[in-house]
């Protein structure tokens, strides 16, 4: 068998003398997976929603040094979501690959696991399935059998992309962390010379794939939300179930506590790291495919909106949970609906609006970080 | 084909890659000690800016770099403050500070030169003061890691943070100095782009830089000569992209620009778990959990 | 230090523990596992602070308990874990202790102040490879030279022979012996009562209190000594099996030409109902044997089979499933999650494709719990609840319950007081004469001759034996201080039996 | 303006005036009709770019002061995709007509929603006539100026190669990039020229040395398109004593080597949008404005025209009025 390359790399040469109890965390992240398990729902809830509130405090000020009343902004920002007429729907549409992404990185990090190449893999994804569905010949499928096949490609794709970084970390213990960054950099290249080259519409004037039009996703609900939220949807329970009923759940949780008693009785941990990845990549090249088919209508050169990276923060906020993943990422798309709304409204400088949503992302890191070293010193 | 093999080649690639390898030699003193540093990118940036607006006000590049370190070690301060006391996540910190110093330096920048102003060129210098400059830097850096104490003990607190913690030393405080080092260094490296043979200053301006930095410093293994020489032979790889555009080899320039990330993936692959990488990076320390 | 107490959570590790160590002197702690001697040393080397009471260090009290000034008093504490920083050398390490200026030493001088400090203490230590390249021994001595090298005055030992061979144990003590001698203080943490006689100055501590302060080591016996450290009479060791196995039993567990690490073409066969026990100093190849054994690496080469079928390596569902049964050496890192609950950890190697809800999950697990005596407050508890005697029992009761053909028993009462060891043996003895193939690594002699039909002693990777009852134990402790090593080499044939 | 005295033109004054923020004028302007249109443009990058982003908001602004519409709104740094269909829709739902796409990559966007607000006219940056129902497209004529600057450029240098440097190879930029070339084969038939693809629209550095390593194979003579190339070409041209061309706005203040720059007159292309809807149309067209019809202003930089040999300011005056009264077409090559 294989086994002699998938074992851990510190297995077995250099026991510790001692054993050590209990095993060295990453306290901030221990605080945070701890806290999804058991102990209060209330404080994974507070914390958040208190530091956000605390960034858009400093935000406002920041507002008004530009003249404008901060709360006229914050009251377009609630109406941008609530009032106007798509205000739900956009949000959804935005959520759908924070969500996507998202519980793909909570699966890993409850493995502690740290990709975060999920930009990376959505932009291959988004590559492979439109190459599919643009192939010449193709576009006689039916639509159902052409968006079928362009989202599995994109699956694939992405598995891939995250399958690599697996190997490469249980064959050569290559950092996860580093290897996911660079081929989320790779990703990038690859998808500008595809629209440039590669898939290139010829027709096109701009750098352009061909129009995905015959594999474009429906909407649903008759509203101007596509098909992809409905996965985003169904994923989060199937996630929580996993989570709470499969093996492989059991694994990846296995996995986060402690390795070696993972290797040791249950399953080989690389194997486990490499499937969490795998599952993680497939879920971001789902959600790129999901974004060119559901809301583009072809894939460009600006297909790299930051999804990727967003996603690792609504993944943290949601609490490594898939519910917490669905809570938070609604939430985040929510404040960028939002905030867009009102930068149009009040015509903000856009820098000032990402500099206010970068706020909240720090700021909530840091609540967190405040509140675990309290429930330490107490 | 000439044009390609010409000292001119060079000279671009060695320009190309002073911002560069400043960055990396910042990253390698903040990683050694065990901090990752995401938020070089933003740090190089928020340099770029001070740099840029100092030596407009003063007329003087020198004291732009100074302005541009400082302000690195400034980000790099705010950084260590969150990381390392309040103990946040190191990953997501760095992203996100990145995030917020394009939005703030651009904010900055825009709140100086309103919409038709055209942002002024500086005064600028030339590229042999700060080859000077970036072998002063690599020279140091590599003194510091080899013959100081100092430099052995960030190594020890990116190795064994509890070893040298029961030494008695302050393992949040040298941790503190190290990334403080390293976002002064990156400031430097982004001060040093634009008050370099540039002279100027646009909405982010260091385009990826920074992580181009961040991948050669695991190119480099955490050592700083391979480092500062990884950074000129991209920059050598740059230089040489733009001049063979005329000819017929028909590379993709996307190759070009993946180039870096690729090749730190190889040698992530080939120097296998000879890398080097500083056991305790990313972890946050609190005595007594380990 | 004065009335010191210290509390983690509801466990209270010391309770007003006074103590002291004078100049020329040595002072032995001992004590049972958790009654609180690390903390002890832990607080007087400023790594951790009293919640009440008061440490004075030379007539000058500590307000400040920061490893940094209590070191710069002449405090040094070895630790019981190592701390040396593992990619810097020797000279390295001993730099960063000590540094002599901003700048470091040039590589030759250095090394020269390796070399004068081990002439000066005769502890040999090699200079120029990273300490993670070093044998335990020789890391232990390096952190022994590394405190000694800062001219402490007092210096506490915490379990400094734990890794060492007798041998280096004794030459360590003499070491010690001559330090004081120099006029310093020293402190000596053991759980081997030998030793102890090697000492000038005895304190027992027992669960966080003392047990005997600070007597001189003369007036004790070791019967004394050991029934102060646990608080009975039993002298602490297993109780002897009545009967032993002689016949040769059908072979279940074979080991053929296995090599990984320091194991060098190791076999071994162990019958159906046989106890077998691998006697040895750790770090002679035990835990490359354990990893072998139990699947968690490859061998370099040669088979682990159980009844003809060989152990995949990296598949531990498949070791369980052919009979395996594997009580690791150490719990905490390959035998239990600490995390997840006790349900979770019974399952761990069973887990079904699809598991059952938690309350049935819960209810699956009481009767296992119940049988193995886990004393905890149910399935649901987080199994870093537990205490090591109970998170043992977990282990064994998912380890046993299954009804093995065979089982590696890897330390399997270490951190156990007495009665919880006992028990762990009796259930052992049990489960071999139910006709389960057991091997058993361990580290106490007493406790091997207590119930092993046969035992092999591993040194330097290789097995030297088999000895059978009734025991030498001066041969098989010989054999371990490598006395049989040194024989078989001497005699070219290569003749390692018993004497 | 001292410096725009070549063109046959109203109003210079625009050009580099900084005083065109929107709010305070709003309230000054002259009281618009209340039925005036109101217009509303989005961006894919910052409006203080000195150029492209620049143009669009100085054409709105100058509208509004003008009292063409009512009001406009711009809003920028919205990606292509999701969210420039966002604010499109925002826009059309509350009424603004014209809605201004300003980036040749906002197509399928202003297509997709345009589709639903069939009454509203919407424009995108795209360039080649691409127009389909309310959805038009607008004219980047920059080729006829570059070919003016191609001949001023020739006139100032005593020799050397044309250097034409973009982000990525699109026809816009080649197509400038060709008729300076062009422009300078009048003076010079045997100039060559090169053009390269610095690979990013950001990243001066980068760009700059590109342009120095056309430098290297004989380039005297730059021309840039898009932010960073252009910042590189202009600063490559400074290092070695060049001639460097401003881009869509004035770019005299880079430095020395700029000969000329040329404005883009997009109140000119706004206003027929304006007009349309003005008039009630819904039917969008090819917003064309070129050269000839005050789409452009070619200025020649404080100074420069002294470096500039009479014999090619001649061509220039004679090669703009022929521009002027249709008799000459400068050639569009958008292909390398
Ligand atoms: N950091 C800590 N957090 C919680 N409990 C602790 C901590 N350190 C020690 N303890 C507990 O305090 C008690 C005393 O521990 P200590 O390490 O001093 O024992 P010891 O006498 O050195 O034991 P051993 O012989 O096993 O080394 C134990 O119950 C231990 O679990
Ligand atoms: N590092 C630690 N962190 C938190 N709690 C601990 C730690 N170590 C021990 N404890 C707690 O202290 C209690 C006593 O632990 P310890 O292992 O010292 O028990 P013990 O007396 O040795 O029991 P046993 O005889 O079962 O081994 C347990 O309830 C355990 O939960
Ligand atoms: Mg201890
Ligand atoms: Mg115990």
């Amino acid at each position: 068998m294989t086994s002699s390359e998938t074992r851990q790399p510190t297995s077995g040469t250099t026991p510790s003398p001692e054993s050590t109890w209990p095993p060295k965390l990453d306290g901030w992240l221990d605080a945070v997976a701890r806290r999804a398990t058991a102990e209060g729902i209330l404080s994974s809830i507070l914390v958040p929603v208190v530091s956000a509130l605390a960034a858009l405090l400093v935000g406002g000020v920041l507002i008004a040094i530009d003249g404008v009343n901060p709360l006229s902004v914050y009251h377009a920002i609630l109406q941008g979501v609530f009032t106007k007429s798509r205000g739900f729907s956009y949000t959804a549409t935005v959520a759908t690959p924070l969500v996507l992404i998202g519980v793909g990185y909570a699966l890993a990090y409850r493995a502690r696991v740290f990709t975060i190449g999920g930009e990376g893999q959505y932009l291959v994804g988004a590559v492979a399935g439109t190459a599919v569905v643009t192939a010449g010949g193709i576009g006689d499928l039916p639509r159902v059998v052409l968006i079928v096949i362009g989202l599995g490609a994109a699956i694939v794709a992405g598995a891939l992309w995250g399958g690599l970084a697996g190997v490469l970390a249980n064959r050569f213990g290559a950092s996860i962390v580093i290897s996911t960054l660079m081929l989320s950099f790779i990703g990038d290249s690859l998808l500008q010379w595809a629209v440039r080259d590669g898939i290139r519409d010829p027709e096109s004037y701009n750098a352009n794939s061909r129009p995905i039009t015959a594999a474009a996703l429906p909407s649903f609900f008759g509203q101007k939300t596509h098909l992809g939220f409905l996965f985003a949807l169904v994923l989060v329970p199937i996630a929580w179930w996993l989570i709470r009923r499969h093996r492989w759940g059991f694994r990846i949780d296995a996995l986060g506590h402690n390795p070696g008693t993972l290797d040791a009785n249950e399953f080989s941990s690389a194997r486990v790291t490499l499937s969490v990845l795998v599952v993680a990549g497939g879920l971001a090249g789902l959600a790129g495919m999901v974004e060119t088919t559901g809301v583009n209508i072809r894939l460009g050169q600006e297909a790299s909106v930051g999804y990727g990276w967003d996603a690792i923060i609504v993944a943290l906020i949601g609490r490594l949970h898939p519910v917490g993943v669905l809570i938070a990422g609604l939430g985040m798309a929510g404040l960028t609906i939002g905030f867009e709304s009102a930068q149009r409204q009040f015509e903000l400088p856009s820098s000032l609006v990402s500099l206010i949503t970068a706020f909240v992302i720090i700021f909530v890191v840091w609540g967190d970080a405040i509140a675990a070293r309290w429930k330490e010193t107490r | 084909m000439d044009t390609l093999f010409s000292i001119a080649t060079v000279e671009a690639g060695i320009r190309l890659g002073l911002p560069v390898a400043l960055a990396a030699l910042g990253a390698i003193i903040n990683e050694r000690s065990g901090v990752l540093n995401l938020g070089l990118e933003g740090m190089m940036l928020s340099g770029a800016l001070g740099g840029y607006i100092v030596n407009d006000a003063t007329g003087s590049p020198w004291i732009g770099l100074l302005a541009g370190l400082l302000v690195g070690a400034l980000t790099g301060g705010v950084f260590a403050g969150l990381v390392v006391t309040f103990r946040t996540s190191q990953v997501v910190t760095g992203i996100a500070f990145t995030i917020v110093a394009i939005a703030a330096t651009t904010y900055l920048f825009q709140l100086r030169w309103d919409i038709g102003e055209l942002p002024p060129r500086v005064e600028r210098l030339g590229m042999w003061p700060l080859v000077a400059l970036t072998l002063v830097c690599v020279a140091g850096v590599w003194f510091l890691f080899r013959r100081t104490t100092l430099g052995l003990t960030i190594s020890a607190v990116g190795e064994s943070p509890e070893s040298a913690d029961a030494l008695g030393y302050n393992v949040v405080l040298i941790r503190w100095m190290a990334t403080i080092a390293g976002g002064a260094l990156a400031g430097l490296g982004g001060a040093v782009l634009v008050n370099g043979p540039l002279g100027l200053f646009i909405e982010e301006v260091t385009a990826g830089r920074g992580w181009v930095a961040l991948a050669l410093v695991v190119f480099a293994g955490w050592r700083p000569v391979p480092a500062v020489a990884g950074a000129f032979l991209f920059g050598l790889c740059d230089a040489a992209q733009l001049r063979l555009q005329g000819t017929a080899t028909e590379v993709p320039y996307e190759v070009f620009l993946a180039l870096p990330y690729v090749v730190t993936l190889i040698a992530l692959v080939v120097r296998a778990r000879r890398s080097h990488t500083p056991a305790a990076l990313g972890d946050p320390y609190v005595r007594g959990a380990a | 230090m004065r009335s010191v107490s210290r509390r983690f959570g509801e466990t209270v590790a010391l309770d007003g523990v006074d103590f002291e160590a004078r100049p020329g002197e040595i002072h032995a702690l001992l004590g049972a596992n958790g009654a609180g001697k690390t903390t002890l040393m832990r607080i007087l080397a400023g790594l951790d602070r009293p919640d009440t009471g008061t440490v004075e260090v030379f007539g000058q009290r500590i307000e400040n308990f920061e490893p940094g000034p209590i070191r710069a008093l002449g405090v040094a504490l070895v630790q019981q874990h190592f701390t040396l920083v593992p990619t810097l050398t020797a000279s390295e390490n001993l730099v960063l202790a000590r540094p002599e200026g901003a700048l470091l030493p040039p590589g030759r001088t250095a090394g020269v102040r390796v070399q004068k400090l081990v002439e000066q203490f005769g502890l040999e230590v090699r200079d120029g490879v990273p300490a993670s390249q070093l044998s335990v021994g020789e890391r232990q001595r390096l952190e022994i030279l590394r405190a000694l090298d800062a001219d402490a005055k007092i210096l506490l030992l915490d379990e400094p022979t734990a890794v060492l061979t007798d041998v280096e144990a004794e030459r360590l003590l003499g070491v010690a012996r001559a330090l004081a001698d120099q006029g310093r203080a020293l402190v000596v943490i053991t759980h081997r009562l030998a030793e102890v006689e090697a000492c000038d100055r005895v304190t027992v501590l027992r669960e966080g209190i003392e047990a005997i302060s600070d007597g001189a080591v003369d007036g004790y016996t070791r019967a004394d000594l050991a029934s102060a450290m646990i608080g009975t009479d039993t002298s602490g060791t297993i109780t002897a099996r009545t009967s032993r196995r002689t016949q040769a039993a059908p072979v279940c567990l074979r080991v053929r030409d296995v090599s990984l690490g320091r194991v060098s073409s190791l076999s071994l066969d162990v019958g159906e109902g046989e106890i077998v026990g691998i006697a040895g100093v750790d770090g002679n190849g035990q835990s490359e044997l354990e990893a072998a054994l139990s699947g968690r690496s490859a061998a370099e080469s040669g088979e682990v089979s159980i009844s003809g079928e060989p152990i995949a390596p990296g598949d531990p569902r498949s070791r369980r499933g052919q009979g395996l049964a594997y009580i690791p050496s150490d719990r905490y890192s390959w035998g239990l999650i600490g995390p997840m609950d006790l349900a979770d950890n019974l399952e761990l190697g069973r887990v079904l494709p699809i598991r059952p809800n938690r309350p049935a999950r819960h209810k699956a697990a009481r009767p296992s719990l119940d049988h193995w005596d886990v004393r905890t407050a149910g399935p649901h508890a987080r199994t870093s609840s537990l205490s090591g005697g109970n998170a043992q029992k977990l282990v064994l009761a998912r380890e046993l319950d299954e009804h093995p053909s065979a089982v590696l028993a890897c330390y399997p009462t270490r951190g156990l007081d007495p009665e919880a060891a006992d028990t762990v043996a009796t259930r052992l003895v049990a489960a071999a004469e139910a006709g389960c193939a057991v091997l058993w690594i361990g580290a106490e002699l007493d406790e091997l001759l207590a119930v092993s039909d046969r035992i092999e002693v591993l040194y330097d990777g290789t097995l030297f034996g088999p000895y059978l009852p009734p025991f030498d134990r001066a041969a098989i402790g010989l054999a371990m201080a490598g006395d049989a090593a040194d024989r078989a080499r001497s005699a070219t044939g290569g003749e390692a039996g018993p004497p | 303006g001292d410096d725009g005295d070549d063109t046959a033109d109203t109003a210079p004054a625009t050009t580099a005036a900084p005083e065109t923020t929107a709010a305070p004028e709003t309230t000054a302007a002259p009281e618009p009709a209340a039925e005036a249109p109101k217009m509303a443009i989005i961006y894919s990058a910052e409006w203080n770019d000195g150029s492209w982003g620049e143009a669009a908001f100085d054409g709105g602004n100058k509208l509004l002061a003008d009292g063409t519409i009512s009001d406009v709104v711009m809003v920028e740094n919205v990606p292509p995709g999701a969210e420039a269909e966002r604010a499109l829709r925002d826009f059309a739902e509350q009424g603004y007509n014209p809605i201004v796409a300003h980036s040749f990559n906002y197509g399928d966007n202003v297509k997709t929603v345009g589709a639903e607000f069939p009454d509203t006219i919407f424009a995108y940056a795209g360039g080649f006539g691409d127009v389909a129902g309310n959805v038009g497209d607008y004219d980047q004529p920059f080729y006829e100026a570059s070919y003016l600057s191609g001949i001023l450029g020739a006139g100032a240098t005593d020799g050397g190669n044309v250097a034409g440097a973009g982000g990525f190879e699109i026809p816009v930029c080649v197509g400038m990039y060709h008729a300076y070339l062009a422009g300078a084969r009048e003076l010079r038939p045997e100039t060559e020229g090169s053009f390269v693809a610095v690979g990013d629209w950001i990243d001066v550095q980068l760009a700059k040395e590109a342009a120095l390593s056309q430098a290297d194979a004989g380039a005297t003579m730059f021309v840039g398109c898009g932010q960073g190339p252009t910042f590189g070409q202009i600063e490559a041209a400074n290092d070695i004593g060049g001639v460097s061309t401003g881009y869509v706005g004035d770019m005299a203040a880079l430095g020395e080597s700029v000969l000329s720059s040329f404005v883009w007159r997009l109140d000119r292309v706004f206003e027929q949008m304006v007009a349309d809807v003005a008039a009630g149309q819904t039917e969008a067209r090819y917003y064309s404005v070129p050269l000839a019809n005050g789409g452009m202003d070619v200025l020649i930089s404080p100074g420069g025209e002294a470096k500039i040999s009479q014999e090619a300011l001649d061509l220039f005056d004679q090669r703009l009025s022929e521009i002027q009264d249709g008799s000459f077409a400068v050639p569009f090559v958008g292909e390398n």
